[in-house]
């Protein structure tokens, strides 16, 4: 069996996407061992939505079996993927949910990753205190739907208010530097919800204002972060979004491609075409585990998770 | 013109009265704003952005559109660099300065004999290099560990270092003597003012002009190359896109401090208010408790009366 | 020489041949109706940009909000046919208002920088930053999907031909006007010597005004077409289009400083743009070399471009 | 007859300088009136403040009976009022033909440009200036590629394709030689005849005497008195123009001119240049002549290592030097001071100090700057001309032409060099101005200098220069010295093969 799959990222800016396409790569030499060869195309670049619906077409136009994108936006390739299944090309998004008909999702559940840290943060609080909010890209869905499922989670909490919630684009720096502003201006901050790797800037700025032993704040799964938070005895947990979840959708894709068939009523999510994976989490009592997953490995690389291709088949297929 | 409006109409004492009037509104916004340590940990926010722009200012002053786009990538690629250079111990610093630094330079070199010998418009050559630089951190840092900054250099940013001041405003205040030295009492000073003003009448008076042009270029490149060392001694890592975000506000810090973008004009002091101006806003902008959108129309809106006030150009009819 | 003085987009069209040919080496399909048509959908919106901004530029202005102008149209036309209930009227008027919202948002970049005389690259840098925030307002985050219909028409066929087609010969007619009407000639005496050109008696502060506007209006039709691509509203959208319509603009053979250039060009210089992307995607690079490669040969075109204007 | 133009108490101020604090003028229809005065007494503003460029502080003005205030340029030309502009209103960008008729374009019936209509006329206006025009000077040509001379004339054209009632010239005549001025003059006395009236601005006063009906003078932004033409002389212009000041007419030569060469150039070529030899002397001052554009301005240039040589050899103090850049030239010991001097010279924006140091930081190789060690110095070298200004450290834009003229001699008298290469350096300067930069010049030679000298007046080159190298067509075409340094014979030799 031979097959030509297209794998599209359209952001560059992170070491987790590298991450992510190398572990594609390393699904798709595996299932040569079961006699399957996939030839990836792969488009990893910066580029805005018409850039990357460029690569799409021409992943169409070079006549591949499946598309696995990871989409720069949720609802801007309907027309494109609608002409990529008249093709009969097997679209699936991974990492952002998309409202395509055409194609299905194979990914985290975002708004999950954002319930699941502020459980946690509500939890550690025992559900009073003052809190603030980074979150990401004002306006990008993944952003969006991590920040309601925090916000569905903490307002269950009449005790705990939320006395700012800024914006920190994804950026370390600008992580830092929000959550020194914030410090200075709310001197009895409580706890702390912030994603990713501002996590890590987040949490310097704890440091440096020596408040570290007085906040819980939300962390992240990059190894730098893991030795730092567990030599720094930080109240913090983080929600994992693994960079495997574009392998995952690659074994997805291959199973079905090969003729399988989904079971029923597996889809869900915002445009019911989605299928979730599961999301780790780790918090001080199984740092240790992921400490020791990750040794060895570079400072940059984070604590993943991959859907082999046999749990999936179990998992997702008839 | 009488002597109260001529005052009004300098940018030095403009961006001073900005500046006040901006921690005016922070402490009234959030007591505590303009507290003396908070006031430090703006300033070291403003130091960075006021290193890139002091490299900004030479090509700027140098004339002929002068412009380097390409700060940002070269910030990201010193930042890169000194991570994987000093890998996080304390005799790694300066090899690590000396690396992003010379590896910078040569960059900016590469700009600069661009813009003067092939005459491409600035602008234009230093957003090109944007791409490639950009791309070549991409290729550079998989694989390689992207490296963590030494624990002197966190201190030497992050900490005080003498008369309760860290290291970090120290050091911008010794880039702030040495660019009044360069600018006011040394033939390279006198040559870029000279240029800036009439480059035909430079070259007439035996100024080598393409040769302190591209040396212009070089020095901006190395000084994004050592704001790199410096961001990554902020944030602790590195990562591709970690200079993006001081781009355009190290060309509107010199516009602010008033010099003017046609060259000839102008001096590093008031670049430097521009600088901490341009922090202090973002900063009371992340203490606003408004939605992101209304940050976005209240930067914007500031940014343009800071153009009322003195960024304009001359009238035609005079 | 003097041919290639005055027909510098001669020298882009040279570069988009040779490109074209790489490309058609490398995917054979190229010239089927369905890829060309494929690779215009694609093309079309920087297209539509880049001619805009060239008008800016010839004036000797520059415009880095229209990457923020084409989200904030985008989010007003799928909004207001939201609104309108995405009937075929409700299109039309959320067209309409798209439109008027891109020549209002280069009306106000022209009464800053022109009528108050407002430095060009900051201020539209922060009237980006702006029109950014009330697309954002307007929908603060991706979705609202347009009428099938909208798209099916932007992705079909009329008279025989594809839409998109219809649209950059539109585009081209429009540029051949342009070019051919007095305010071409007054707009390049603005940016070529903006004093001549008061003393001469010319409305400066109009013309570069009306360039300003032009820029916007293009920019909404970029939009449009957009939101026929994506039959969505994003607030985010477009943010690479200030650069590399700048990119194309000057590939096209216009100068920055003003005065002389052409729309035409522009629009060369945006197609080559383009297939720089198609070459590296066919080319089969690895992952991690893409951008890298791309930056190169943008800014080798970019270099020989202004090289070859300069002999 | 009523005037055409009355100006009366007409006031501008630029900041904290005074450009005009009386300026008033009266034109009678179909007059040709001479305003003239010293660099910076204002002729200019005055001129723009009737065309709507500037706006005055106060004073009034009233066109053909009736008060008006134009707003821009456009408002008076609407009016019929048109200026050729001193440093010309040309957009280098666009062709002849486009700057000719800008703002005036035909257009056809659609509202498209009649290109066809456009080039005719624009021809036929050509034509009045064709067979002196010189070489590529075409309706298509981009004005970016015509010399300084036919950019004048594309002004002119300009200004008449406008048909306006009265036409300000403010120094157009400046560039051109005399076969262009013949032909300009025949202009203006057309325009003469059909009742235009014209005002005329100039620091030639032959030019002066052979046109104009009436002469206006001003003196520091200051009408001081208006002159019928026939019923004056040049002595009585001359002291209304200056006020008390004398002006020395002839310059004694020096008799003591060294018998050795101190500069010895061969063979000289370039692209304009043609086997150019020639020696210069320490205390001799030898004069470069000739028709405009044969070679002069390049050989000077070329001498500074401004211009790319193809072949020659400079030999100064019997070293051969090597002249790539213009550093090389200065460090050697050689000046050059251009007439051009908003283009070459000046460093727009900065200070009166910062104008005058950079050639000698270059010269002294002074890698850093102690502004007290250099001050003393540059007061001395402004002294030594006479000019005036408030201080080192105002910028130099606070100075009228002709004084800021003489701080970019200062800036090569401060390095101390003993070959001065002066291209047309009193182009658009006031009689005074001359008068200090020839005794300047004089006492330089006597000290030992050698001196290069371009003008493009031959009146200049005659009462200075021991010796005229006459130029045609990038060689020397005559030597003239002694009896021959006559006016006769330095037109005939620059007209030998030319006409
Ligand atoms: N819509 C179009 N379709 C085809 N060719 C076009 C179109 N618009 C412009 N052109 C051609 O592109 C070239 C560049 O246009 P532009 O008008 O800017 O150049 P130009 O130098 O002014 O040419 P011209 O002298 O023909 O007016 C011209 O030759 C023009 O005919
Ligand atoms: N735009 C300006 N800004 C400041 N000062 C100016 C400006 N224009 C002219 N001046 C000053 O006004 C005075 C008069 O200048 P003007 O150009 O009218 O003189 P002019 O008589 O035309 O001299 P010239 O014979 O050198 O052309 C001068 O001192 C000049 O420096
Ligand atoms: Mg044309
Ligand atoms: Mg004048």
């Amino acid at each position: 069996e031979t097959y030509k799959i297209g794998l599209s990222n359209g952001w560059v800016g992170s070491e987790w996407r590298t991450q992510m396409i190398e572990e594609a790569q390393a699904a798709a030499a595996a299932w040569k061992e079961k006699g399957v060869d996939i030839e990836l195309v792969i488009q990893s670049s910066d580029v805005d939505v018409q850039g990357q619906i460029g690569a799409v077409r021409n992943m169409i136009n070079e006549g591949v079996n499946a598309i696995i994108i990871n989409p720069n936006s949720p609802t801007a390739f309907d027309p494109i993927f609608s002409q990529a299944k008249e093709a009969g090309i097997l679209v699936i998004a991974t990492d952002a949910e998309v409202s395509s008909p055409d194609a299905i999702y194979v990914g985290i559940d975002q708004t999950d990753y954002g319930r699941k840290g502020c459980q946690w943060l509500a939890d550690t609080l025992e559900g009073k205190g003052n809190v603030v909010t980074i979150n990401g890209v004002a306006g990008h869905p993944a952003n969006e739907m991590r920040a309601s499922g925090c916000n569905e989670i903490l307002a269950k909490y009449p005790d705990i208010k939320i006395v700012n919630a800024a914006n920190a684009n994804w950026d370390q720096a600008q992580g830092q530097q929000t959550m020194q502003n914030l410090l200075a201006t709310y001197p009895d901050i409580n706890g702390v919800y912030v994603q990713d790797g501002m996590a890590a800037g987040a949490w310097r700025a704890i440091e440096a204002a020596g408040k570290t032993a007085d906040i819980a704040a939300t962390g992240e799964v990059r190894k730098d972060f893991l030795d730092i938070w567990s030599a720094g005895k930080f109240n913090s947990a983080a929600s994992v979004n693994p960079p495997g979840v574009m392998a995952s959708a690659l074994n997805v894709a291959v199973l079905e491609l090969q003729g399988n068939e989904f079971k029923d009523g597996i889809f869900g999510g915002v445009y019911g075409n989605a299928i979730f994976l599961d999301i780790p989490f780790i918090d001080n009592s199984n740092l240790a585990d992921a400490l020791t997953a990750a040794e060895g490995k570079p400072g940059h690389w984070s604590v993943t998770q991959e859907l082999s291709a046999d749990d999936a088949k179990a998992r997702f297929f008839k | 013109m009488n002597r109260a409006t001529l005052l009004l109409t300098n940018p030095l004492v403009l961006a001073t009265l900005s500046i006040l009037a901006l921690l005016a509104v922070g402490e009234t916004l959030s007591p505590g704003f303009a507290r003396g340590d908070q006031i430090i940990r703006l300033l070291t926010v403003s130091a960075i952005l006021g290193m890139v722009a002091a490299g900004q200012s030479l090509v700027v002053i140098g004339g002929r559109e002068g412009i380097d786009l390409s700060v940002g990538a070269m910030i990201s690629l010193g930042a890169v660099l000194a991570g994987n250079v000093m890998a996080g111990s304390d005799g790694g610093i300066v090899p690590a300065i000396l690396v992003a630094g010379g590896a910078t330079f040569v960059v900016g070199l590469v700009n600069g004999l661009g813009v003067t010998f092939l005459r491409i418009p600035p602008l234009v050559m230093t957003l090109g290099m944007t791409g490639v630089v950009q791309g070549g951190l991409i290729v550079l840092s998989r694989g390689i560990p992207s490296g963590n900054a030494a624990p002197s250099l966190m201190s030497f940013v992050n900490r005080p270092l003498l008369l309760g001041v860290p290291g970090i405003l120290w050091l911008w205040a010794l880039v702030g003597i040495a660019m009044w030295f360069l600018l006011r009492r040394t033939q390279l000073g006198y040559a870029i003012y000279a240029m800036g003003s009439n480059e035909r009448a430079a070259e007439l008076t035996g100024l080598p002009v393409r040769l302190i042009r591209t040396l212009l270029y070089g020095l901006s490149g190395l000084m994004a190359g050592i704001t790199g060392v410096v961001v990554i001694g902020y944030t602790g890592n590195s990562f591709v896109s970690v200079g993006d975000q001081y781009v355009l506000p190290s060309v509107i810090a010199v516009v602010i401090g008033g010099i003017s973008l046609a060259g000839g004009s102008g001096n590093y002091f008031g670049v430097m208010l521009g600088a901490i101006a341009l922090t202090l806003l973002q900063s009371v902008l992340i203490t606003l408790q408004m939605e992101f959108w209304g940050r976005q129309l209240i930067f914007g809106g500031v940014l343009l009366l800071l153009m009322l006030l003195y960024g304009r150009t001359k009238q035609l009819r005079v | 020489m003097t041919l290639l003085r005055n027909r510098l987009w001669l020298v882009t069209l040279t570069a988009l041949i040779a490109l074209f040919v790489v490309n058609w080496i490398l995917q054979p399909n190229l010239v089927t109706p369905n890829v060309l048509k494929s690779n215009l959908t694609v093309f079309l919106p920087i297209v539509l940009v880049a001619i805009g901004q060239t008008y800016v530029v010839l004036g000797g202005d520059i415009d880095l909000s229209v990457g923020s102008v084409v989200a904030l149209v985008n989010v007003v036309t799928v909004s207001v046919i939201a609104a309108l209930g995405g009937g075929p009227g409700g299109v039309m008027l959320g067209m309409g208002a798209g439109l008027l919202t891109g020549a209002l948002c280069g009306m106000v970049n022209g009464l800053l920088i022109s009528g108050l005389r407002f430095q060009p690259i900051v201020t539209t840098f922060a009237t980006g930053i702006i029109f950014g925030g009330l697309a954002l307002l307007v929908l603060p985050t991706a979705g609202l999907p347009v009428p099938a219909e909208y798209w099916r028409t932007y992705g079909g066929y009329a008279l025989g031909l594809p839409v998109v087609l219809w649209i950059f010969i539109g585009a081209l007619i429009a540029i051949a006007i342009i070019s051919r009407r007095a305010f071409f000639k007054h707009l390049s005496a603005a940016g070529g010597q903006r004093t001549a050109a008061f003393q001469t008696g010319l409305k400066v502060g109009q013309i570069r005004i009306m360039a300003y506007v032009l820029c916007g209006l293009f920019a909404a039709v970029a939009a449009l077409c957009l939101t026929g691509e994506t039959a969505s509203g994003d607030p985010l959208m477009g943010r690479m289009l200030a650069l590399s319509s700048i990119s194309a603009v000057v590939l096209g053979g216009t100068a920055l400083s003003g005065g002389s250039g052409s729309a035409f060009g522009s629009v060369l210089g945006a197609l080559v743009l383009g297939m720089i992307g198609n070459v590296i995607f066919f080319a089969g690079l690895p992952f991690d070399y893409q951008t890298l490669i791309q930056g190169l040969i943008t800014l080798l075109a970019l270099a020989g471009g202004v090289l070859v204007s300069r002999r | 007859m009523s005037p055409v133009l009355e100006a009366r108490n007409i006031t501008k101020r630029f900041g904290a300088v005074t450009a005009l604090s009386d300026g008033s003028l009266t034109v009678e229809p179909g007059e040709i009136h001479a305003l003239l005065g010293a660099n910076g007494c204002g002729k200019s503003t005055l001129s723009k403040v009737i065309a709507g460029t500037v706006a005055p502080n106060s004073g009034v003005l009233r066109f053909n009976g009736s008060d008006i205030a134009p707003r821009s340029p456009r408002d008076a030309e609407a009016l019929g009022i048109a200026l050729f502009y001193q440093e010309l209103s040309l957009v280098p960008q666009l062709s002849v033909a486009d700057n000719i008729f800008l703002g005036h374009e035909r257009r056809t019936a659609a509202g498209f440009i009649d290109a066809k209509q456009l080039r005719h006329d624009t021809e036929a206006l050509l034509q009045r200036f064709a067979g002196v025009a010189g070489d590529g000077f075409s309706a298509d040509a981009p004005v970016s590629t015509l010399a300084p001379d036919q950019r004048q004339i594309v002004e002119i054209l300009k200004v008449l394709a406008r048909k306006p009632r009265l036409i300000i010239f403010d120094e157009s005549t400046a560039a051109l030689d005399r076969r262009q001025v013949e032909v300009f003059f025949d202009i203006l006395r057309s325009l003469k005849a059909d009742g235009v009236s014209s005002i005329f601005i100039s620091h030639r006063m032959d030019e002066i005497f052979a046109i104009c009906d009436r002469i206006t003078v001003m003196r520091n932004g200051v009408t001081v008195t208006t002159l019928t033409t026939a019923e004056t002389d040049r002595d009585t212009v001359v002291h209304a123009m200056v006020g008390e000041l004398a002006v020395p007419q002839r310059f004694a030569r020096n008799s003591a001119v060294a018998a050795e060469p101190r500069l010895v150039v061969s063979q000289l070529s370039s692209r304009r240049l043609d086997s150019v030899s020639f020696d210069a002397r320490p205390g001799e001052i030898l004069g470069l002549g000739g028709l405009q554009g044969q070679g002069q301005s390049a050989v000077l240039r070329s001498l500074f290592g401004a211009e790319p040589l193809t072949d020659g050899s400079v030999v100064l103090d019997g070293k051969t030097l090597t002249l790539r850049k213009p550093a090389d030239a200065i460090r050697a010991g050689l000046a050059y001071v251009s007439g051009d001097r908003g283009r070459d010279a000046a460093f727009h924006g900065r200070s009166i100090f910062e104008n005058i140091a950079a050639a000698s930081l270059v010269k002294e190789r002074r890698r850093l700057v102690w502004p007290n060690q250099l001050k003393q110095r540059f007061i001395d070298a402004a002294a030594a001309l006479n000019t005036k200004y408030d201080g080192l450290d105002a910028p130099i834009g606070s100075l009228s032409g002709g004084n800021q003229q003489k701080i970019f001699i200062s800036r090569w008298l401060a390095t101390n060099s003993q070959v001065l290469l002066f291209d047309d350096p009193t182009k658009g300067i006031d009689l005074a101005a001359k008068a200090d930069f020839f005794t300047l010049a004089r006492g330089l030679a006597d000290q030992g200098a050698s001196i290069i000298f371009y003008a493009s007046e031959d009146s200049e080159l005659l009462s200075l220069c021991d010796r005229i190298l006459v130029f045609n067509s990038g060689a020397i075409a005559a030597e003239l010295t002694g009896d021959t340094l006559t006016a006769f014979h330095l037109t005939n030799a620059a007209y030998g093969k030319a006409a």
